[in-house]
């Protein structure tokens, strides 16, 4: 297979030789939020705003640099300084069209959202504090993707999820944004280990973490099998797949802008890239790690899904919808360069339109009181007329109503997945129908129908620092797919640092899988027009099928986790502290006290007698005696 | 006629013995003739002189080189280096002693006087609440005693040397003027004890006596290279030698008389007893071990293994449920005592190896004392309307009422535990590196064994430690009582006394070298063999 | 010979005696010259740290004098890099630590009026607290080991009194049970130390000249198992670690953040120092058994954290669980793990400086603890909790934050080694790296119930901040991050110390420090 | 032909040694020790004989001296204590202990 990808090369000058400027923006702009405290009180959401900005704009410089080179040079790397002499890893950028596509998204989307935010938080006392964590959140998604080693990448894989922390826990005194912070950290740091202890292995085996010295392989073997595995592990955690996607759900505790920069467009994707970025090294095409990758996709892709059927609220019935669409991409990443394209298409187009959805969803809010139940929705689209369009743009675009955005990203990848895996295709595809439904389902409930509102609720259109983004996104949600897709734009771009496949493939507007698919979506979205936007929608939820109890607590994910893991593990530590307090230490204690309570008997033995001393003298000479006259005889 | 030559006499080397103990002759005569009121005006300087001046004595001896290398007075006294080194180390110590008995109000006026009857209230008006001026020339008695004890050549010099040391101490036990039941109650035990065990020195003596056919030291050690057969004789007399001996320092299963003894004492006897009588018995016990057992030295140590190892152990595990602190310290003097043995245990072999263990116990025996001196010297002054507050309950806080002096004594607690920087630490590593050392050296019979004991050592002194710290708790770490104990305001005397004592143990924990060095010197010259 | 190590040791003990002798009622000055002193000690630390060639020779600033001749004992010190680092870390704690306990001898009063601490003598506490800093110095800068034994043991004495004056209720307790603990471990150390000194038979203590000289495998087992016993205890390794947490929360912060985040160094610079260089094939020998008593520490350390309910204890087990990886780094016999190891020595210490500091300023507004005592601190102290945060996250060795550094070079230094060819390195560390999860697990659940939630009644009445407080966070914190991003001026200075000590253990060095980049 | 003296002496030496341990009064206490010092005496005497010099003899006269001097101690100690306790039993003088 000629699929090699471009040598990577130093690079200095320009922009992209100052691409460092790209994190430091807005890590500075976190620094002087957080350091200057309450004296940024009054501008500080405008400098967060502009770092962001100033960011994109870097990128989008970088980006232009960058096509400018030939194709082959396309992967340059810069040297920033010596980080870990002892590993001779160095902190460096690699500048290649996989970081820089990632970049845009990040600085484009975040300074979207970042903007919208403005509006959003405009009635929070502790807006400044927000922005800064999204500007550290930015800076370190930025060094995450940017990052040439796999170190730099992990502290960067690291920052962001501190700032996702941060983000869900952003209004902690809510005891359940706080548990739901904690949750998603701790849930995260499983997956950590796993890349953890990919580094590990990968430095063992050869002695490096740079993607520079690292050579592709074409064959897999036992050892990047495992490698392989680990990082699907980490990258299962950041991107919340299965048998770590517990998190997500809980993580819509945080306010709506960071659900949707963070757990939808930005880094729950962290995880596609950490595939998508080592698919040379030890994700061959066809190995058995890719096909790992694909699986944990696929059956993500229909929890996922099937989640969101079930949900009531709307911002967890779009992370369900995020789940099952990070799910589409780990397919695709597992299907070698081909599926790497459309995996990163996918993701990008998902970054545009469920950012908008999200949105969307919190510009809804916005206008109800902070009302997160769809059951309290309905007809609300004569009331927020943009927020409807602009919601509906970013619905279509993701149950792929041709020639939209998602259109084209979702049907590359179950394309690409038949031809590789029938089965995993045809459940991608299965999947997609599911789509149609819950997505449905959530527009029918909100937009459409009876109002049943709570009887406070005034539902009025958002301000138009919150619409523009919207619209701005929306538009990406229409157009972008099609212009990334077609004549295999991205695919080309990308091929320098993921590879080329041995074919290029071709967008087919008319075939097997695509009709069955929009015919499943259309299937899909009647069922959901029926139900919810035709009959009347209870606003108490219904005691709902076994399946739908089953939806509805998320498969018994959390359920499963806390009998399996959390229970033990409390058992674990109560027995490990009373271990150490009456085992361990009571050994010391037992000590002190046994020779202490020596003491007290042997002291009666000096009774006060005289006659009793001169006896243990007697019997001390005695023994004196008996003893010299014994070590004589020796 | 003249067939009995008249013996020589070497007075320039003995002169320290003999001053002392013609201070406490005229001392007597004192008692005897001048009037009650003048006695003590001229006990005292009489008393502090004579210690004076007879360390004057040794430092002229030791500063113009003329230490002898003979056998004095026919063989009967050895004056030689490490004996010098212990009659100086004695003379301070006693002079500092006699500081402290000289405070007021140790002593009863009529040692005879029924407590609490008419008599004793008629004898305290009329001596002005001078107590027992006797208590000079005693003391100065038993430092002779103390003198001459690690300096005799033979056992009939010690054996006299013994009584001399432990008649008037008997007495002097009996002498307290608060708690005068205890005070006669130690001075009986420690009386019917002593002689019990100097009875059983003696019966030694005469069994080595009979072996040997001499009672001088180095006769026996000759004797015992000739024959070198294991009579029966010889080993009970090795025994019963011991006892004596042992019993002095106090080490296990000689210690019973110790605690009670230290407790009901008058403190500056106990100081006296704990200080000098050890360093007295130590040099002793040295001495017969080297000089007169050299040769035997297979027989005997494993044995003092033995006594070394119950001794510490003894003394630190019994010390730790103790309430009263002069009982605590006593019981912490054998634990030391232990310590010592092994030091002792580390004696043999070649005159090298011996140069390096004796220098080592020297060196804890003059640390150690100060330390001692200075402890009690600060048990003097926390006082209860009664008497002394003994019980440790009552120093709870009193690094709050008195931090300086709380301050002063947990440093001496330190000193006893062995913590670096401070002199007991040096004196602890001193034996103990003898001990492993003489381990390691190729001919020792025990080997690995010294490094056991030294290892027990270690393990008693951290249990030592518990303690020694348990007081520093009770005195810095706990709220004082509301009733707690006054501290006396010290003389003069006193004052100078724990300023000696914590100079020493400050300085030599600095600086060790200063009295390393002397000691070494001490040491190289060996006992005269 | 260097006149600067005397000199550094000699500032803070002077300035000890300053401060103990100024006149009743000068509290404050007290309080001014400690700072002063302990500042002059950080400005002269600074200076021999730019005088270090971290290619010279191995020792540098070398002093000797003669101290007791007679016991072979030479007043001799003298830097490497490892000790370096380790000085500077105390050099700046200390006024971090002055800072801090402003006011802790002063007696605590809670929000709530009740009396935390009662008034006691403030010359007493600082001038503990600077006589400390000269034997933490000494006990690094020795190059004698009798010194080095008696700066150990020594230290143990103003800490026992800074706990048992100046802690918290069960401090008597506490006090003892640090300073027998420790003493017992000295002791047996003590043994071992003169038994070199005899085996080896060079008259010496001088370290660089007792290298390699015990060459008698049984007799190098005998006196490392002294020597070891001491460090485990000090470190402290499970299962002799039991001291730690009730010395930790007994004592008051400062003291707490001297005795783990510097005199528990002693233990694992030690092992690193003297095991293994002086005793190469016994610590060989041994390095199964204590590999796998380091990862029990990892495991069991946090898996106990997580189960504390008093912030302070928590941090002392979470150290106890940090302690088991640097003792796995320096017995892991790879030259990453090890100069990983020494730069955790480092890193730990600013951490855990840093969160028992923040604990310590919010035990100082409660009064308790108690974790379930607190709750929703962050909405009322917003800087306290950031502070909080910071230091706990470092706690959890988050990338970018120092101690993930140092903990990283740990566990790809044991996984990676090929000192012992056997699987079982390897699998130490990748157990270890399940830490990972576990600190998260105790570090964020505790913030969960300070800094978040709801806030609890009394902890309404907190204030912020202070400046003073600020003084103390925030140059732990800029260190935390800038070491966490720029490990590199503390690992240029201290892998050629390991690299030494790798070559006196006859551990081949790997050549991946020296392989070039543009490979 | 010495051996008789010397089991003699051994027998009252132990005669002594018993009657420290089992007497209660002080008195007799004290002339137990007395009885086990002229056991000591008794030996010496006979060693000379045997060994053949008149260093035992010398030494039994020393002794002699040093017991009387022990006897005056003793005897004050033991009076004293007899006045103030109104009893001459050692087992009364019982306070320190432990």
């Amino acid at each position: 297979m000629e699929s090699e990808i471009a040598q990577i090369t130093q690079h200095t000058g320009g922009v992209i030789g100052n691409a460092w400027l790209m994190i430091a923006f807005p890590l500075l702009g976190a620094f002087i939020l957080l350091v200057f405290n309450r004296l940024t009180d009054r501008w500080g959401h405008l400098l967060g705003v502009a770092m962001s900005l100033a960011s994109f704009v870097v990128a989008v410089l970088a980006f232009f640099e960058l096509i400018g080179l030939g194709e082959a040079e396309r992967r340059r790397a810069v040297h920033l300084y010596e980080f870990i002499p002892n590993l001779d890893i160095n902190m460096g950028l690699l500048i290649d069209p996989l970081s820089i596509s990632f970049a845009l998204l990040i600085t484009g989307v975040g300074s979207l959202i970042h903007i919208y935010s403005i509006g959003y938080m405009a009635h929070d006392e502790h807006r400044r504090r927000f922005f800064a964590y999204l500007n550290l959140f930015v800076a370190a998604m930025l060094l995450l993707v940017l990052a040439d080693n796999y170190v730099g990448l992990f502290i960067g894989w690291e920052g962001v999820g501190l700032a996702s922390y941060l983000l869900i826990g952003f209004w902690q005194f809510k005891p359940s944004a706080a548990v739901a912070a904690k949750k998603a950290f701790v849930v995260n740091r499983v997956g950590d280990l796993g890349l953890l202890v990919g580094m590990f292995v990968i430095f063992t085996t050869y002695q490096t973490l740079s993607f520079a010295e690292l050579k592709p392989i074409e064959v897999e073997n036992g050892t990047t099998l495992a490698i392989g595995l680990l990082l699907l592990l980490g990258a299962c955690g950041k991107s919340a797949q299965l048998p770590l996607q517990s998190w997500l759900l809980d993580a819509m505790e945080g306010p709506t802008p960071v659900s949707a920069l963070i757990h939808a467009a930005t880094m729950v994707t962290a995880g596609v890239y950490l595939v998508v970025r080592s698919g040379a090294y030890f994700f061959p095409e066809g190995s058995g790690a890719a096909l790992a990758v694909a699986i944990v996709g696929a059956a993500t892709l229909l929890a996922g899904a099937i989640i969101g059927c079930a949900k009531d609220d709307i911002k967890k019935g779009l992370a369900g919808s995020t789940m099952s669409q990070i799910g589409y991409m780990m397919l695709g990443a597992g299907l070698g360069p081909a599926g790497y394209a459309f995996a990163i298409g996918h993701l990008i187009t998902h970054g545009f339109f469920k950012a908008d959805l999200f949105l969307g969803a919190g510009s809804v809010m916005h206008g109800m009181n902070d009302e997160v139940n769809m059951r309290k929705y309905g007809g609300l689209r004569k009331y927020m007329p943009l927020t409807f369009w602009t919601f509906f743009i970013g619905y279509l675009a993701i149950i792929g109503f041709p020639l939209l955005s998602g259109y084209f990203t979702k049907d590359g990848i179950i394309e690409t997945a038949i031809e590789h895996n029938q089965v995993l295709g045809w459940l991608a595809v299965l999947g997609a129908g599911i789509t149609g439904f819950y997505m449905s389902r959530m527009v029918f409930m909100t937009f459409f129908g009876q109002k049943r509102w709570a009887e406070d609720a005034h539902p009025h259109e958002s301000p138009t620092v919150m619409t523009v983004p919207l619209i701005v996104l929306s538009i990406g949600a229409i157009f972008l797919g099609g212009y990334l897709v077609l004549s295999n734009r991205l695919l080309l771009f990308l091929a320098p640092a993921v590879g080329r496949p041995e074919e290029l493939p071709t967008f087919h507007f008319v075939s097997v899988p695509g009709i069955t698919t929009l015919a499943l979506v259309a299937v899909g979205a009647g069922y959901a027009w029926v139900r919810y936007a035709q009959a009347e929608v209870p606003v108490v939820q219904p005691r709902g099928s076994f399946v739908t109890t089953f939806a509805r607590r998320d498969l018994y994910g959390d359920a499963l986790n806390e009998s399996l893991l959390m229970r033990p593990g409390q058992w674990l530590t109560r027995i490990a502290v009373f271990f150490d307090n009456r085992g361990v230490d009571g050994l010391v204690n037992g000590l002190a006290a046994g020779i202490g309570g020596s003491s007290g008997r042997l002291r009666r033995i000096q009774t006060g007698f005289a006659r009793t001393y001169a006896l243990s003298i007697f019997i001390g000479a005695a023994l004196l005696t008996g003893a010299l006259l014994l070590v004589g005889t020796i | 006629m003249n067939s009995i030559p008249a013996p020589t006499i070497e007075y320039g080397t003995l002169a320290p013995l003999l001053v002392v103990f013609a201070a406490a002759v005229i001392g007597v005569l004192v008692e005897a003739f001048a009037p009650r009121y003048l006695r003590k005006a001229i006990h005292v300087p009489l008393t502090l002189l004579s210690l004076l001046g007879a360390f004057a004595l040794v430092l002229v001896q030791v500063l113009r080189g003329r230490v002898s290398t003979t056998a004095s007075a026919m063989g009967a006294v050895a004056v030689d280096g490490p004996a010098l080194f212990i009659w100086g180390v004695i003379l301070v110590l006693s002079f500092v002693c006699v500081l402290l008995i000289n405070d007021e109000g140790h002593f009863v006026a009529s040692a005879a006087a029924v407590p609490g009857s008419a008599d004793e209230e008629e004898a305290e008006s009329m001596s002005g609440g001078v107590g027992h001026t006797e208590v000079y020339p005693l003391v100065l008695f038993a430092v002779g005693g103390m003198l001459l004890f690690p300096a005799s050549h033979d056992l009939l010099t010690m054996f006299v040397a013994l009584e001399v040391m432990s008649l008037p101490l008997y007495l002097l036990c009996g002498l307290a003027r608060r708690r005068r039941l205890l005070s006669q109650e130690a001075s009986m035990k420690y009386f019917l004890l002593g002689a019990f065990s100097s009875a059983f020195f003696l019966y030694g003596t005469a069994m080595v006596y009979g072996y040997a056919g001499t009672v001088s030291l180095p006769g026996i050690n000759q004797a015992l290279a000739v024959g070198a057969s294991l009579d029966p004789l010889l080993m009970i007399g090795l025994a019963l030698l011991g006892v004596g001996l042992l019993f002095k320092i106090g080490a296990a299963p000689f210690q019973a008389w110790k605690p009670d003894v230290y407790q009901g004492a008058p403190t500056p006897i106990t100081a006296l007893m704990a200080s000098g009588t050890l360093v007295a018995a130590v040099g002793a016990v040295l001495r017969v071990f080297w000089v007169g057992l050299g040769n035997l030295d297979w027989n005997w140590r494993p044995v003092i293994w033995v006594v070394a190892a119950l001794t510490m152990v003894v003394g630190s595990v019994l010390a730790i449920t103790q309430t009263e602190i002069k009982r605590m310290l006593a019981y912490s003097s054998i634990a030391h005592a232990g310590f010592l043995l092994v030091g002792v245990m580390a004696t043999f072999a070649t005159p090298e190896q011996n140069a390096v263990s004796l220098k080592a116990v020297l060196f804890y025996l003059a640390v150690y004392g100060f330390t001692t001196v200075g402890a009690f010297a600060i048990v003097t002054l926390v006082r209860d309307p009664g008497g002394e507050a003994g019980h440790l309950s009552r120093w709870a806080g009193l690094g709050k009422r008195a931090p300086v002096l709380a301050g002063v004594f947990a440093f001496f607690l330190l000193a006893f535990a062995g913590i670096p920087l401070t002199s007991g630490f040096f004196g602890k590593y001193a034996v103990f590196a003898a001990a492993l050392n003489s381990g390691t050296q190729p001919g020792d019979s025990m080997g690995g064994w010294m490094a056991g004991l030294v290892v027990v050592g270690v393990v008693a002194s951290a249990v030592a430690a518990f303690f020694y710290v348990r007081v520093i708790v009770l005195m810095f770490f706990s709220e004082p009582a509301a009733d707690g104990p006054a501290i006396a305001v010290p003389t003069a005397g006193t004052v100078a006394v724990i300023a000696l004592a914590l100079l020493v143990t400050v300085g030599v924990g600095l600086y060790p070298e200063s009295v390393l060095g002397v000691a070494d010197d001490a040491a190289s010259s060996l006992f005269i063999r | 010979m260097s006149p600067w190590l005397p000199i550094l040791m000699a500032v803070p003990v002077v300035g000890a005696i300053v401060v103990a002798l100024l006149p009743k009622g000068s509290d404050k000055l007290a309080k001014q010259v400690t700072l002063l002193v302990s500042l002059l000690v950080l400005v002269l630390t600074g200076v021999v740290a730019a005088g270090f060639k971290p290619n010279g020779d191995r020792f540098q600033f070398v002093a000797e004098y003669n101290w007791i001749p007679s016991f072979g004992v030479k007043f001799g010190v003298g830097v490497d890099g490892v000790a370096l680092v380790l000085i500077a870390l105390s050099a700046v704690l200390v006024p971090i630590v002055v800072l801090a306990s402003w006011h802790d001898a002063d007696g605590v009063k809670s929000a709530d009026g009740t009396v935390i601490a009662p008034k006691r003598s403030v010359k007493t506490y600082f001038s503990l607290l600077l006589v400390l800093e000269t034997m933490m110095i000494g006990v690094f800068a020795a190059t004698d080991i009798f010194l080095f034994y008696v700066f150990f043991e020594a230290m143990l004495i103003p800490m026992y009194f800074m706990i048992g004056s100046y802690g918290g209720a069960q401090r008597s307790y506490a006090a003892v049970k640090f300073l027998l603990y420790s003493l017992f471990g000295g002791l047996l150390m003590l043994v071992a130390v003169i038994g070199l000194y005899f085996v080896a038979g060079k008259n010496t203590f001088m370290f660089p000249q007792l290298i390699g000289v015990i060459q008698d495998p049984a007799m190098q087992k005998w006196l490392f198992a002294g020597f070891f016993i001491a460090f485990a205890i000090k470190a402290p390794l499970w299962p002799v670690h039991t001291w730690l947490p009730d010395a930790a929360a007994q004592a008051p912060a400062g003291a707490a953040v001297l005795l783990v985040g510097v005199l528990d160094k002693v233990g694992t610079f030690g092992m690193l120092r003297f095991c293994l260089e002086l005793f190469p094939e016994a610590a060989k020998a041994f390095t199964m058994p204590i590999v796998v008593l380091a990862v029990i520490s990892i495991i069991y350390g946090a898996i106990v954290a997580i189960g504390q309910n008093d912030m302070k204890r928590l941090i002392a087990y979470t150290s106890i669980s940090h302690f088991g990886f640097i003792v796995l780094g320096v017995f892991a016999m790879s030259d990453v793990a090890q100069s990983g190891a020494a730069l955790y020595m480092v890193n730990h210490g600013f951490a855990t400086g840093a969160l028992f500091l923040a604990a310590g300023f919010l035990i100082a507004r409660r009064g308790s603890p108690y974790i379930e005592d607190y709750g929703g601190v962050q909405k009322v102290a917003p800087m306290l909790a950031g502070f909080f945060l910071v230091a706990g996250l470092a706690g959890l060795s988050l990338p970018g934050l120092s101690s993930f550094v140092s903990e990283f070079m740990v566990m790809i230094g044991t996984y990676s080694t090929e000192a012992h060819g056997s699987g079982a390195l390897t699998a130490a560390a990748v157990v270890s790296a399940v830490a990972v999860i576990l600190a998260a697990v105790y570090i964020l659940w505790m913030v969960q119930r300070v800094l978040n939630g709801p806030t609890a009644e009394p902890v309404k009445a907190f204030k912020d901040l202070n400046a003073r407080e600020i003084w103390v966070l925030a140059p732990l914190v800029a260190l935390i991050i800038g070491f966490g991003f720029f490990p590199k001026p503390l690992l240029d200075v201290i892998n050629p110390s390991v690299q030494e000590t790798l070559t006196n253990v006859k551990v081949p060095v790997s050549t991946i420090a020296e392989k070039g980049t543009g490979q | 032909m010495t051996t008789h003296y010397l089991v003699l002496s051994g027998l009252l030496f132990a005669i002594g040694a018993m009657g420290v341990l089992i007497r209660r009064n002080a008195i007799v206490v004290f002339m137990c020790v007395e009885l086990m010092l002229n056991a000591c005496n008794l030996a010496f005497v006979t060693f000379s004989r045997q060994v053949g010099n008149l260093e035992g003899q010398i030494i039994a006269f020393f002794v002699m001296v040093v017991a009387a001097a022990e006897v005056v101690v003793g005897l004050a100690i033991i009076v004293t204590i007899f006045r103030t306790r109104r009893s001459a039993s050692v087992d009364d003088a019982n306070l320190l202990k432990y």
